[in-house]
């Protein structure tokens, strides 16, 4: 399978990587507000965990689109589904368990 | 030109980089991206479990008596940092760049290096200092598995990458270089996804309960 | 000398006579194989052609092989189980082991025999349906195939070797935690289980990425064969559903050998977190035993009904909606574990909506069979069984889910006649369906019709006259897991005509095996490769077929490709076939046999809480893994010559 | 082919037909002797009349086209019949009524079980409004019942007043058992984090038999009981009873009743503080070391005994 080693190759990514630095600074920041949110307010318990989930999910949104490329590919719907489906088990697994554990008669 | 394994039309490939251009490559990137979504479930229920149990001290020290900001705060900074220099690793290597490639590379091994330096100090003090251990209570034994399945992680990644630039050194890019280092590239941005909900959800809610 | 002995008598099982018979049966038939392969200089034969394979018929019928097996060890489990069952008061099984053999039985029924037998089914049929010529990760393949077995040696070992374990296939924590039951029992349980898990898994993004990546030319999604949707599919929901149950195995093993608290009742471990676990997965688990048949009976149905399939589209999106319903619904397991009324309201009506999207599938292979033309072959006979009998285990589920009526059902002998009903007249009669519909293409001959109905109608009625009478034990109150009952009650008759049914299953089975004997040496040849005038590209090939699948690879234009090639070929506007290319095929590999080896060690250690010999196998096991990203010439060329040799071999190059 | 497929039709329904009236008292579940038992009747047989008719449509649409169609030379072959949107939309929106029916009174019936039984309206007014409370305790393998209000405490058999709501509140020792009298009403786990209700109430007057549903052991299959329930006066006249004529329960004999074993029925006019405390084995491990239990708040869930769970 070697006879595709020359093929020409996009060279789009010449030039500063801006990307991968506002990911990074937009990363970092995110994670100090949050911190600041979580220790430096003092909301309410239920709104400070509210808003820092928030800031995760948008985080991790960063990560996946910034440096992960997951649009890239022969067919990225295969891997943007994949990761959906795979967000929607998730969810349904830490939400579902949280809501069964703690919503319990006595 | 030997047919091969799959029969899939090729031309899409070719406007794609390097990783992508073989078949195999193709695959192996697919097959990649599904089973970091299986690991979302995967530590999604280690998150679930773990929430469940993080009220459950039974005496033992909670989660807001145990966790120190500053080392927190330095293992989250390294982490995030060695995200975006294996990010620009990825640049280098699309670049055909293989020097910059593995010297970013190692960069990001280094820092990975250093983020479990202190995961295994942050451990190491509790379980020396509070006497707090996976056997403590159900809390530390969620927090533990928790943590220590992202560090056994990332470890792996530590190794894995090791062996590829090895492999980088010997045979230079190539389409199956190329594969992967971008694959072991994806594998650490997801343990970056992680540790961003490991650090919300443990030790944020950790010191706002 | 004193410690030694004492330490064997804790080692071997000791103590009861039916596993001295295991012992020794053991031996026996492990030094009968040693020397029939030394007697026959097999060895390298089997080294080569079969343990290192990477060809995903050959795994497959590796699995199948297995899976058989493991249906007959839990048919003997069942058996014991009914015999002790039959008459109040038995003592043919004491309560210890008549709790280890339900444990072993559902354990081994579905996560050893039911699972890898549709992974062999899979294996064979899929790449020949899609028009590929393997699976998108051979090797990974093979490493999932040994991995499987791995787990289902170590298992099995549990019986003769430290004690099987004994708390049910749920495992419930706490009793099956340490603090309760100390053995190593469970360990086994808990490492088996893991390791055949992780295969899984590994089979689940393996068939995805193939079906989804390699595809003949022209073979879009909507025009792919049923039974390799259903696989897509099922693969979804491995993928997602194990890694919740890798975690849950992995945090009860903390518990059990490193002391971790998760399931435990001191130090804040919460039992109940188990059980949510673990039907997480379990849920799911039983549509991914069901799923896949329902691929088969797609494609037997339409094939012996001589009919495409009714409702292609609404087929597909029908399993696209229980695979999202399946994730939403595991709390119907523990619906009496003190939960409020939203929470069971939720998750009742959330099951009960699984039941719209099956019976979707139900109705339209009535309507496939509707202006058919029906051919009742053997396949085609467990394929129609299917519909009224998985129906009753269907609604029957449905009454489960009924929260406050499963306050009634739960743990009751209903529930069991419920998952026997779906699990046997869904996924047993499925595999045993697709077992003599694709035998012709595994083996180049058909099995004999006339034993093979007999053991279909055997297997069936006694299937009735097992599982029918025990809905009403359980509406009579007698629970499952009950290792003798008193007289009086009214349970003891019902109990013996269910013991009856159930030795009458095991006649059925028998037949099947000697069919299978018979026609091993009587068994019509299939010369054309189309014994059933098939629809799929699987029939298009020589029975069995060559080792690169497809000597060209074909072109799709329509749905059921192969039936429009010979409408084609029947109005003259066959097209010519392509000339022969050289072949790239994946090369046998040593390293998933000796990984699964290495697991197996690293498995056996942690049951035993021997480390020194646990840690060696993990390190051995990723030794492996590397050593397998070094190699980089892992696969060779068929020549033209050699394809074109293969196919007049096989009559299809004159 | 199709006699016996007639024949098996046959032998399904008849039966569920003979179980809709109720005919035999051996079917525990279907012979309600409660209130919460029979809400749970009407919502089985209302269940099993909605799939006796799905179970009857699949086998009349099966027979007809196997009779029809899997002749030799049957007329009416149509290789082109692929689909029809009319018969999808049909066979989607029957079985949405279905599950609508059948989830209504499902989910009402839910919210009205959580809540105490309605008192028999035939029951005396002395008894009305009354509700009595018992402590359900499942060690392996055996049932200990506490009476808070009574201060008297009983193992393997429960007394009760008839037409009074008894609210059981459940709890494990050690491992996961499940308290079911089928005649009364379903079941519900017992745990040993947490304690769980359970409201029951018999009719009249008459002996239940209990048992645990879910497996626990070697002793699993004896772990049973029996519910006596007696007409209110008889209840107190038994009550007095015992405190008069029953030994206490000492720490000693409470000690080994939680080992793991099975005995026979017995009755005690009193018992020892260390009983209601719930206690699970790690929190009595811990108490006989003389380390603190931890259950003055239930450890974990913060579940409190008032019947409010959660935070
Ligand atoms: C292949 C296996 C399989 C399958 C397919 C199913 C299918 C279903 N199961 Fe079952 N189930 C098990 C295997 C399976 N189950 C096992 C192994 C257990 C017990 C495990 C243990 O405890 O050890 C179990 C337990 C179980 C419970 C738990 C009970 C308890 O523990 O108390 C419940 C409760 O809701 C349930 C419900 C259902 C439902 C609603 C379906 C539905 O998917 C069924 C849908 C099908 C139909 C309904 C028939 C066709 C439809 C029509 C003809 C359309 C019209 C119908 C209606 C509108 C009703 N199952
Ligand atoms: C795919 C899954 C599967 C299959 C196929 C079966 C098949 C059978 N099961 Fe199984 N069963 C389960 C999955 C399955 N079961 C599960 C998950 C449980 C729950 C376990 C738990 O509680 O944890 C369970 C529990 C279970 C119980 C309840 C035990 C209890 O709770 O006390 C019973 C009791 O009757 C039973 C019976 C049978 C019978 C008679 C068969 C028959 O179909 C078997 C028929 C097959 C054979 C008999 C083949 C063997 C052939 C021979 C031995 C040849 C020799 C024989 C003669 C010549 C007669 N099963
Ligand atoms: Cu179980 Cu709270
Ligand atoms: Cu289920």
């Amino acid at each position: 399978m070697q006879e595709n080693e020359n093929q020409p190759i996009r060279q789009e990514h010449a030039g500063f990587p801006w990307k991968q630095v506002i990911g990074l600074l937009l990363s970092l920041a995110l994670t100090f507000l949050a911190l600041w949110i979580a220790v430096g307010l003092s909301l309410p318990v239920n709104v400070t965990i509210a808003i820092i989930v928030a800031l995760a999910i948008f985080q991790a949104f960063i990560q996946l689109f910034m440096f992960m490329h997951v649009t890239e590919g022969t067919e990225p719907v295969h891997q943007l589904i994949s990761i959906l489906f795979g967000i929607y088990v998730a969810f349904a697994v830490v939400a579902g368990t949280i809501w069964i554990l703690y919503a319990q008669m006595g | 030109m030997a047919e091969s394994l799959l029969s899939l039309n090729p031309k899409k490939r070719k406007d794609l980089p390097l990783e992508y251009s073989t078949e195999e490559g193709d695959l192996k990137i697919v097959g990649f991206w599904v089973f970091l979504a299986a690991e979302l479930v995967l530590f999604g229920t280690l998150f679930g479990s773990y929430l469940v149990l993080q009220s459950h001290t039974a005496g033992g020290p909670s989660a807001h008596e145990l966790f120190k900001i500053g080392p927190v705060m330095i293992e989250t900074v390294v982490l995030l940092v060695s995200s975006f220099t294996c990010g620009l690793s990825t640049l280098e290597l699309r670049r055909h760049n293989v020097k910059g490639l593995i010297g970013w590379l190692v960069v990001t091994v280094l820092l990975g290096l250093v983020f479990i330096g202190f995961e295994g100090n942050e451990f190491f003090t509790y379980a020396a200092h509070e006497g707090a251990t996976l056997q403590t209570s159900a809390f530390l034994s969620g927090f533990f598995i928790l943590l220590g399945t992202h560090g056994a992680h990332v470890s792996l990644g530590i190794v894995w990458i090791a062996g590829i630039l090895i492999q980088l050194a010997r045979r230079g890019i190539t389409p199956v270089t190329a594969r992967k280092a971008f694959i072991v590239g994806l594998y650490w941005h997801f343990l970056d996804v992680v540790w961003i909900f490991i650090f919300t959800a443990v030790y944020l809610t950790g010191w706002v309960m | 000398m004193n410690s030694i002995t004492n330490f064997l008598s804790h080692f071997f099982v000791t103590g009861d006579p039916m596993i001295y018979g295991a012992d020794v049966s053991i031996v026996l038939v492990t030094l009968a194989i040693f020397f029939v392969l030394t007697y026959f200089k097999k060895w390298k034969w089997l080294w080569q052609e079969w343990l290192t394979t990477t060809d995903h018929k050959k795994i497959g019928i590796m699995y199948i092989i297995a899976a058989l097996l493991m249906f007959f060890r839990g048919g003997v489990d069942a058996l014991m189980m009914r015999t002790q069952l039959a008459l109040p008061g038995m003592t043919f099984l004491n309560s210890d082991h008549y709790n280890q053999v339900f444990t072993t039985h559902g354990t081994i029924m579905i996560i050893f025999a039911a699972m890898p037998f549709i992974f062999g089914l899979m294996n064979i049929a899929v790449p020949l349906q899609i028009g590929a010529r393997d699976v998108a990760f051979p090797f990974l393949n093979a490493v999932s195939f040994w991995l499987f077995f791995a787990g289902a040696m170590l298992f099995n070992l549990s019986f003769v070797i430290g004690g099987s374990p004994d708390a049910g296939w749920s495992a419930y924590a706490p009793y099956a935690g340490t603090e309760l039951n100390p053995g190593v029992g469970e360990n086994y349980y808990l490492l088996a289980v893991q390791i055949s898990g992780i295969g899984s898994l590994a089979t689940g993004i393996n068939f995805l990425v193939t079906i989804l990546k390699m595809r003949a030319p022209g073979m879009t999604l909507f025009k792919m064969p049923m039974f390799s949707w259903s696989i897509l599919i099922t693969s979804v929901i491995m993928i997602f559903a194990f890694p919740a149950f890798t975690v849950a195995l992995a945090l009860m093993t903390v518990d059990r050998i490193f002391g971790g608290h998760f399931f435990t009742i001191a130090s804040g471990g919460s039992p109940m977190l188990w059980a949510n676990l673990f039907w997480f997965w379990g849920h799911p688990e039983v549509y991914i035993v069901l799923l896949p048949v329902f691929g088969i009976f797609s494609e037997v149905i339409a094939t012996f009904a001589h009919k495409t399939l009714f409702g292609y589209a609404i087929m597909v999106w029908s399993m696209v909606a229980i695979s999202l319903l399946s994730f939403i619904t595991w709390l119907h397991h523990f619906f009496t574990m003190g939960n409020t009324a939203p929470v069971n309201a939720f998750f009742s009506i959330s099951t009960m909506l699984i039941a719209i999207p099956t019976g979707v599938k139900i109705f339209n292979w009535l309507f496939t069979l509707n202006k058919g033309r029906i051919h009742f072959t053997t396949p085609m006979l467990w394929a129609l069984a299917f519909i009224p009998n998985f129906t009753i285990g269907g609604v029957t589920g449905v009454m489960l889910a009924m929260a406050p009526a499963d306050y009634q059902y739960h743990n009751s002998a209903f529930l069991v006649a419920h998952f026997h009903s779906t699990l046997i007249a869904g996924t047993v009669f499925g595999i045993f369906c697709g077992l003599h519909y694709w035998w012709p293409k595994m083996f180049g001959y058909l099995l004999d019709e006339k034993r093979g109905k007999w053991a279909f109608w055997v297997f069936m009625i006694s299937f009735n006259i097992c599982f029918m009478p025990m809905y009403f034990l359980g509406l009579m109150g007698q629970t499952r897991r009950m290792y003798t009952y008193p007289a009086g009650l009214g349970w003891g008759p019902v109990n013996f005509v269910i013991t009856i049914g159930a030795f009458g299953m095991g006649v059925g089975f028998v037949i099947m095996a000697y069919n299978i004997i018979w026609s091993a040496l009587h068994g019509k040849r299939d010369t054309t490769g189309d014994p059933w005038d098939g629809r799929t590209l699987e029939w298009s090939i020589p029975s069995p077929a060559a080792e690169y699948n497809f000597a060209t690879i074909p072109t799709v234009s329509t749905r059921d490709a192969f039936e429009a090639m010979k409408e084609d070929k029947r109005a003259g506007k066959e097209k010519a076939p392509a000339a022969y290319k050289p072949i790239h095929m994946p090369n046998n590999s040593a390293i998933p046999v000796v990984m699964s080896a290495f697991m197996f060690i690293a498995g056996f250690g942690f049951v035993f809480w021997w480390f020194w010999m646990a840690i060696p196998g993990v390190i051995g096991v990723i030794g492996c893994m590397i050593a397998r990203s070094f190699v980089y010439n892992d696969a060779h060329l068929i020549p033209v010559e050699e394809i074109e040799r293969t196919e007049r071999a096989a009559g299809r190059l004159s | 082919m199709m006699k016996t497929i007639r024949a098996k039709a046959a032998v399904i329904l008849l039966p569920l037909l003979a179980l809709l009236t109720g005919c035999s008292d051996k079917i525990v579940v279907m012979n309600p002797q409660g209130p919460v038992a029979r809400s749970q009747y009407h919502l089985i047989v209302w269940s099993l009349i909605m799939m006796s008719l799905v179970l009857a449509i699949v086998l009349i649409i099966f027979i007809y086209v196997l009779v029809r169609f899997g002749r030799r030379k049957s007329k009416g072959f149509d290789p082109n019949d692929t689909g029809n949107r009319k018969l999808e939309v049909i066979w989607l929106i029957v079985p949405v009524v279905i599950c609508i029916l059948l989830a209504v009174p499902t989910v009402k019936t839910l919210y009205a079980l959580d809540q105490a039984p309605k008192a028999t309206a035939a029951a005396p007014s002395a008894v009305h409004g009354k509700t009595l409370t018992i402590d359900v305790t499942s060690v392996q393998w055996k049932w200990l019942f506490r009476y808070p209000g009574q201060n008297i405490e009983t193992v393997n058999y429960v007394v009760i007043p008839s037409g009074v709501p008894v609210r059981f509140n459940l709890h494990a020792y050690d491992a996961m058992n499940a308290f079911w009298v089928p005649e009364l009403g379903g079941q519900q786990y017992t745990m040993t984090d947490m304690p769980m209700k359970l409201w029951l109430q018999a009719d009249k007057p008459g002996n239940y038999q209990g048992r645990s549903s879910n497996f626990s052991g070697t002793g699993f299959a004896h772990m049973t009981f029996t519910v006596q329930a007696r007409s209110a006066s008889d209840f107190n006249t038994w009550v007095n009873n015992v405190k008069s004529s029953k030994p206490a329960l000492t720490h000693d004999t409470y000690m080994n009743l939680l080992k793991p074993n099975t005995v026979k029925p017995q009755t005690y006019s009193s018992y020892p503080p260390i009983v209601a405390k719930d206690l699970n084995k790690a929190q009595m491990n811990a108490y006989m070391n003389g380390q603190p239990t931890g259950n003055d708040a239930m450890h974990g869930m913060n579940m409190d005994n008032s019947g409010k769970g959660g935070k």
